[in-house]
């Protein structure tokens, strides 16, 4: 017969390890937080930075203007033009990205094998590691001479090699989240679809595809979030030249071009010229801010319970 | 110390045995002969022979890992999804006599013709009308009032069309347990498969959604061939025609129902029916 | 069954055109890499040596080497995965297994959704703002560092979330049914055995931040730089110097930036080399990613 | 650790100005064998300006003269600075070599091609001069940022930043090098240093200077003050704290004496022997302050400008 | 149509009763009261009230999704866990009466004294040893004599040590699923708990593997109170002193199993026994 033990012996120690669990999750609870404070640092800075221009420049101009000329003699304050150059880039690579990616992840994640999977994977998100300078001069040298071939006029810059870059640059992200999303999907729905005598394709467009949507409109939303925020590739290839314009044969700049350009560049740090970045860095975080928001919100609207 | 359960099953008795006589003048819907399976270098099943008779319900028992499953996914080569599996020997499906498992027959035609009913209600995250109506655009059909109809026959096999016809529209996962597992067989039933294979389609459902599917199944036995695994030996009592017993990837005992259960040829099927393990 | 058969036949030739779809985007994919990385190799060949290992940047092209950049980027990559791990780790720990569903939850759900889609340059410009002018750190490989360690902070945490996820609750439970505190689980099981897909995430986030130009250069990286950081060892007690934190240094795609955009085309050559080289080691990162998740995979199999 | 090891001095600012302060940082540390440190980096000249007006950094890298902003930041941090052209940069006007109806233009025909009136209106050669033929005129120019940008507008238009916007910008001037090569419709204008190693790709445009003489970009036309009015000085600044100390004045004096030699080997154009001169002097006085008073001026020579009196 | 299916089953008869003899005397280990359970808005428990007897095994039995495994996690705050659930009622535990589902008393002190065995063996990915020290650990134990005392202990009453003994570093996961249980009683015992619940141990074990587990919590009766949940009534029958039959969240009948399986007092408990449904 064994006494029943009365918990006593434990207590302190049991106090002790409740204390240590408390101060821990604190401590989790606060690196958690740094996302929220990069976020506020983030905004903080931006908007401090851009106030002093917006006393100089009104909100109305700046969103209306269809000029941006900040470093002229005569300046023009419309981030139209840049927004354009950003969204057509973004455009062009994911004309490119989504069909692309895919179609990847549909192919490793339902027809390929289990091995060709796991090494394919990886290899491929080689392709989003690649350094954007290299993948800068690769659009220039490489892409827009192919290009000009197939289009003769196309200019030395344009949008639509730099876009198409990115677009390759950006394969893998889209790819890759997709196929985590298709691989979600339980095996027991396929096994459903495969025995009505649905072929692989089928289940993959009907099924599959359906059921992880609201994992791809993540994959989606990363890799437009990609796009737009793509710096080098679309600094060293696209021209700098904003440019209103929707064609994207032609050259524009782009909001990020545009920061680098003028972070490096010569003009005095107290110059409205110079603080123009800190507008367009805002514009930049709210459209990747809006893009994320609606991906949100897709998201919830095509979520599947299974 | 052995303590005497009784437990009464409503099934037909060996006295009025009708269907014991049917069966023997059944032709057969399905043989498989030295089937034999691997997972990889595990080979699951041994050499089954089994005759499936037509438009009857066969039960398949045993304990836990034996390999029921693994038989009854031979017959719609669901197994061919799974890398590395082998199948040994073959099924022939009658009366056109094609190999089942073989290499040569197309597992999507197979599938074609067999349908399935999981352990696990799965209707697809779409309407009840599209789950239903998948078998049939999966194979080209286009016409909308053809499948209106065809839909609505397959709900009102399943016993389901009373309850869903105002919310055909409505998510296939809005539905309880129950009424998605009879979704399910709607949706097989809707493609007119020649043999229905289920897998445990009661054991993740209440006694009462338990009892309907058990009906249904018996009222398929008019259209349709049957096969079905179960865990509940009083179900397979309640439902079936035939009963197999399958022990480590092996048939033990095949028999009429009626017979297996009151009088088991083999030690091994008595230890089991009488619930010594499992 | 005639027209059935028709059909059936259509069907699979779907199947094997999109087989053949697959192989040809997937293959299109590979080249563009293996292009790039051979061109770079072709334009680079004549600089690949060791002593472009070893010299420092020069004015002329053919003296000119990477010791400084390819040291000050490795030197940014330890603060970086010194940052980014325990913070995207504990964050992501917190997120999955402590997390009570409120609002601060899914605020920071949101932010961390949120910053991986923020655009480096805007991590640059925090930076600077931040890191190099309010905190006064400078433009030290701290900062670089920390930047870099922000930048890849969302990686992190989902890669996490995901590994961490991975663990069977039933494990969880048994630790839990034998009296372990939240913690306890955590740090004897969840980790270890998550620790596969960890560093596989905390990999491929690194290789995401060593190629990373726009927020570095938006620090103002220096580019002409011919020492070394102070060693982190030294000679006398406790041995190990912190000093190096706050150095100035060069990296990598500062250093291949600069060369591209030199009048003499000799620095062409040298950029090429620069190129493949961080390629390199981005394919070696991965490579080791893939030999970790494998090796981790092989070891806990649920 | 040594402490002499640990001098080190700090340059930082203009990426044209960069090749100069490198190729002398490296001599310099060659000389004296590691025991100073020299850093160069790049973050534009106003970068350069606003970390050296918050004295982080010694000496500024400037390609264009230090502007009023900046001149009040550094006076309210009290750094004081020393003002020294180092070298001239010869702003080059090129052409594709393909290029057969351009050898010579005047300033009149640049600004007619580049002033801002020219947008949308000016598109093809033969607006510019009727002469050459009706084919798209395609610009390339470096980016509104640079300084280059500043004194080509103000050499050429007559006002600083005043410039058509529809051309083809880039940070890179190699991208501009590119678009020259591969367009025989392009015209580009960069430094010389980008045209020198490049001369065979394409063809540098003779400008009509003042005196009517058509002068192609080369050091000799600098010097001789004959190409004009495209050639323009470059400075560094040295806060004069720093300079007190001995490394940062060696490091000063070294640049100024031993520079030329260097500022040739990275295709710039020394100053005059007198110039360098002057400038030590004036570095050696302690003479600090601007000669611009915060803004550029176009046409000055070197020696007047180190005779000007510096203001802050 | 019924057919008497007859099934003996290894149990004390009612006329040697010497458990039910017994179990009236045994004192109470622990006691629910009204005890109610919501998942978020479903109320998964219903008001039970039960005791269990010190040192005797209780079973748990009824259909799939009556509650029986939401009863038994209760005993040791396993809900705790799962966000958005609630308690109702009380559970108090004996010798010294704490509520063990009072929001006063510690979860952690809770588990600290009664055990749990999972249906789905879930050893830990490390050395066998490692498994069994782990709860030894937690509880700050660190002398390695003393936990490696305590280990062979527990593997030799888990009836383990023989098989394991050469290979103690080897991991958990090497053994075979029976092994694996086994294992997972032994890390448990190890910690010497008060009460031992098992939720379907066997039901992921081949028969040889089931009747090992079965002799060895007849063999803990000596040592610990046991709660078992299982679907085999069979089992239940042979191996428990007591048995609860739930239904929908309720108890409807808990007795002698003796009793329960010869004699129920309700027709529900009856309709399940004589697998009518489940
Ligand atoms: N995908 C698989 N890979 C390897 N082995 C498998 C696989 N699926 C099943 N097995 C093994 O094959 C054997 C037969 O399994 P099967 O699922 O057919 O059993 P079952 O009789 O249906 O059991 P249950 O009653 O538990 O469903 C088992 O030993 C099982 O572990
Ligand atoms: N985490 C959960 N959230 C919501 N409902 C739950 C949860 N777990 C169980 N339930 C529900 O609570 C009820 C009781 O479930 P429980 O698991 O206790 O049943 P059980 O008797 O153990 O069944 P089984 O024999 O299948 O294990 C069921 O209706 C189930 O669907
Ligand atoms: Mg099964
Ligand atoms: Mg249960």
């Amino acid at each position: 017969m064994v006494t029943p033990k009365s918990p006593a012996p434990f207590a302190k120690s049991i106090r002790r390890r409740r204390a240590r669990d408390r101060v821990i999750e604190s401590l989790l609870l606060l690196a958690g937080l740094v996302a929220v404070f990069t976020t506020l640092a983030i905004v903080w800075i931006l908007v401090a930075e851009a106030l002093p221009f917006f006393s100089h420049v009104p909100l109305a101009d700046f969103l209306t203007d269809t000029m941006w000329t900040p470093l002229f003699a005569e300046p023009r304050y419309g981030i139209l033009p840049l927004v354009a150059g950003t969204l057509v880039t973004t455009f062009v690579a994911l004309a490119l990205a989504i069909p692309a990616g895919t179609i990847i992840a549909i192919y490793l994640s339902e027809f390929a094998s289990h091995r060709v999977r796991e090494s394919v994977k990886p290899a491929l998100e080689m392709l989003g590691a690649v350094p954007t300078v290299v993948y800068g001069y690769f659009a220039l040298v490489m892409v827009t001479p192919f290009l000009q071939k197939l289009l003769p006029g196309l200019p030395g810059f344009n949008m639509l090699s730099a876009g198409l870059v990115i677009g390759i640059m950006i394969v893998p992200y889209v790819a890759s989240v997709s196929e985590d999303a298709m691989r979600a999907v339980p095996n027991y729905m396929r096994e459903g679809s495969y025995a009505m005598g649905a072929t692989r394709l089928q289940t993959a467009t009907r099924v599959v595809v359906p059921g992880a949507l609201s994992g791809i409109a993540a994959a989606y939303i990363l890799g437009i979030s990609r796009a737009v925020g793509e710096t080098m590739v679309v600094a060293v290839a696209a021209g700098l030249q904003p440019n209103l314009t929707w064609n994207p044969t032609e050259s524009a700049a782009t909001i990020t071009s545009f920061i680098v350009q003028v972070s490096l560049g010569d003009l005095p740090h107290e110059s409205i010229g110079y603080q123009s970045i800190f507008a367009a860095g805002l514009v930049l975080l709210v459209i990747t801010l809006a893009f994320n928001i609606v991906g949100f919100a897709l998201t919830r609207r095509f979520r599947e319970a299974y | 110390m052995q303590m005497q359960i009784s437990m009464p099953v409503e099934a037909q008795s060996l006295s009025d045995a009708p269907r014991g006589a049917i069966a023997e003048t059944a032709p057969a819907k399905a043989c498989a002969s030295k089937l034999g399976f691997w997972y990889g270098n595990m080979q699951a099943l041994k050499g089954l022979d089994m005759e499936i008779r037509d438009k009857r319900v066969t039960a398949l028992i045993g304990p836990s890992g034996c390999g029921k499953s693994t038989f009854l996914r031979c017959f719609n080569r669901m197994h061919d999804l799974t890398p590395g599996t082998r199948y040994e020997g073959s099924i022939h499906l009658y009366p056109d006599d094609i190999d089942l498992v073989s290499r040569d027959v197309d597992p999507i035609e197979v599938r074609m013709r067999i349908g399935m009913v999981f352990q696990k209600p799965n209707p697809f995250p779409k309407s009840i009308f599209e789950n239903v109506a998948y078998g049939l655009r999966v194979r080209g059909m286009r016409a909308r009032a053809l499948i209106e109809e065809e839909v609505e026959k397959a709900l009102r096999d399943a016993a389901l069309w009373d309850e869903v016809k105002d919310r055909l529209q409505s998510s296939g996962l809005s539905l309880s347990g129950g009424q998605q597992q009879r979704l399910c067989i709607a949706r097989a039933l809707a493609t007119n498969p020649e043999l229905l294979l289920f897998d445990e389609p009661t054991s993740a459902l209440d006694p009462i959604a338990t009892a309907r599917i058990e009906e249904l199944i018996t009222a398929l036995r008019e259209r349709v061939t049957v096969l079905i695994v179960t865990h509940n030996m009083q179900q397979a009592a309640r439902v079936s025609d035939y009963t197999a017993f399958m022990y480590l990837g092996e048939l033990v005992e095949f028999d009429a129902t009626s017979k297996l259960f009151t009088n088991p040829g083999r030690k091994a099927t008595e230890d089991y029916i009488t619930g010594r393990y499992g | 069954m005639r027209a059935a058969q028709a059909g059936v036949e259509r069907r699979k030739l779907f199947d094997k055109l999109f087989v053949l779809l697959g192989l040809v985007v997937l293959v299109a994919a590979f080249a563009v890499l293996f292009a790039l990385f051979l061109d770079l190799l072709r334009q680079g060949a004549p600089r690949l040596d060791w002593d472009f290992l070893t010299s420092y940047a020069s004015r002329k092209p053919e003296q000119a080497g990477i010791l400084a950049a390819w040291v000050g980027t490795s030197l940014i990559m330890v603060v970086t995965a010194c940052v980014a791990m325990p913070v995207g780790v504990a964050a992501a720990i917190y997120l999955e297994e402590y997390a009570p569903k409120n609002w601060v939850t899914a605020i920071i759900e949101i932010n961390v959704t949120n910053l991986a889609g923020v655009p480096s340059i805007i991590y640059g410009l925090l930076a600077l703002g931040l890191f190099v002018y309010k905190l006064g750190l400078g433009q030290s490989i701290l900062a670089a560092g920390l930047t870099l360690a922000l930048l890849i902070l969302p990686i992190v945490i989902v890669a996490t979330r995901e590994a961490v996820r991975a663990v069977p609750r039933p494990i969880r439970e048994a630790a839990y049914a034998l009296g372990a505190t939240r913690w306890e689980v955590t740090a004897h099981h969840v980790l270890p055995y998550s620790m596969g897909g960890v560093l596989t995430g905390m990999i491929i986030g690194l290789s995401r931040a060593i190629g990373e130009t726009a927020p570095i250069i938006t620090i103002g990286a220096l580019s002409f730089i011919a020492f070394l950081p102070t060693p982190p060892l030294t000679g006398e007690f406790p041995f190990l110097s912190f000093a190096w934190l706050k150095d100035a240094f060069t990296a990598m795609p500062i250093q291949m930036f600069n060369w591209v955009s030199r009048p003499d085309p000799g620095f062409r050559v040298n950029a090429a080399a620069a190129g493949a080289i961080l390629l390199g080691m981005t394919l070696l990162m991965n490579g080791i990613a893939i030999w970790l998740r494998y090796r981790f995979r092989k070891k806990i199999n649920w | 650790r040594d402490a002499a090891a640990q001098q080190t001095i700090k340059l930082d600012g203009s990426s044209t100005v960069f090749p100069i302060s490198e190729a002398v940082a490296e001599e310099f540390q060659i000389a004296r064998r590691g025991k100073v440190r020299v850093t160069v980096g790049i973050s534009g000249t106003g970068g350069g300006f606003k970390k050296f007006c918050r004295g982080e950094i010694d000496i500024s890298d400037a390609s264009r003269p230090i502007s009023k902003s900046e001149m009040d930041a550094c006076a309210k941090a009290g750094i004081q600075y020393i003002e020294l052209p180092v070298a001239y940069d010869a702003l080059t006007v090129a052409v594709n070599p393909k290029n057969t109806w351009v050898d010579t233009m005047t300033v009149a025909e640049l600004k007619k091609m580049w002033e801002p009136a020219a947008q949308g209106k000016v598109k093809t050669w033969k607006d510019v001069n009727a002469k050459w033929p009706a084919q798209p005129l395609k610009l390339f120019g470096p980016g509104a940022d640079s300084g280059t940008f500043d004194y080509f507008t103000e050499a050429t238009v007559g006002k600083s930043k005043s410039s058509r916007g529809d051309f083809t910008a880039s940070e890179d001037d190699n991208v501009l090098v590119q678009g020259v090569e591969s367009d025989v419709n392009a015209l580009a204008y960069f430094g010389y240093a980008y045209y020198a190693p490049n001369a065979l790709k394409m063809k540098a445009v003779k400008i009509v200077n003042s005196k009517g003489q058509a002068v192609g970009p080369s050091p000799k036309g600098v010097l001789d003050g004959s190409y004009e009015p495209l050639s323009r000085p470059i400075f560094i600044y040295v806060s004069k704290a720093s300079a007190q100390r001995a490394e940062v004045k060696e490091f000063v004096e070294f640049y100024l004496s031993k520079g030329a030699p260097l500022v040739e080997e990275v295709k710039y154009v020394p100053l005059a022997k007198k110039a360098y001169d002057l400038a030590l002097a004036n570095f050696r006085a302690g003479k600090a302050g601007t000669a611009f008073g915060g803004k550029n001026e176009v046409g000055l020579t070197v020696e007047e400008l180190l005779a000007r009196e510096g203001k802050f």
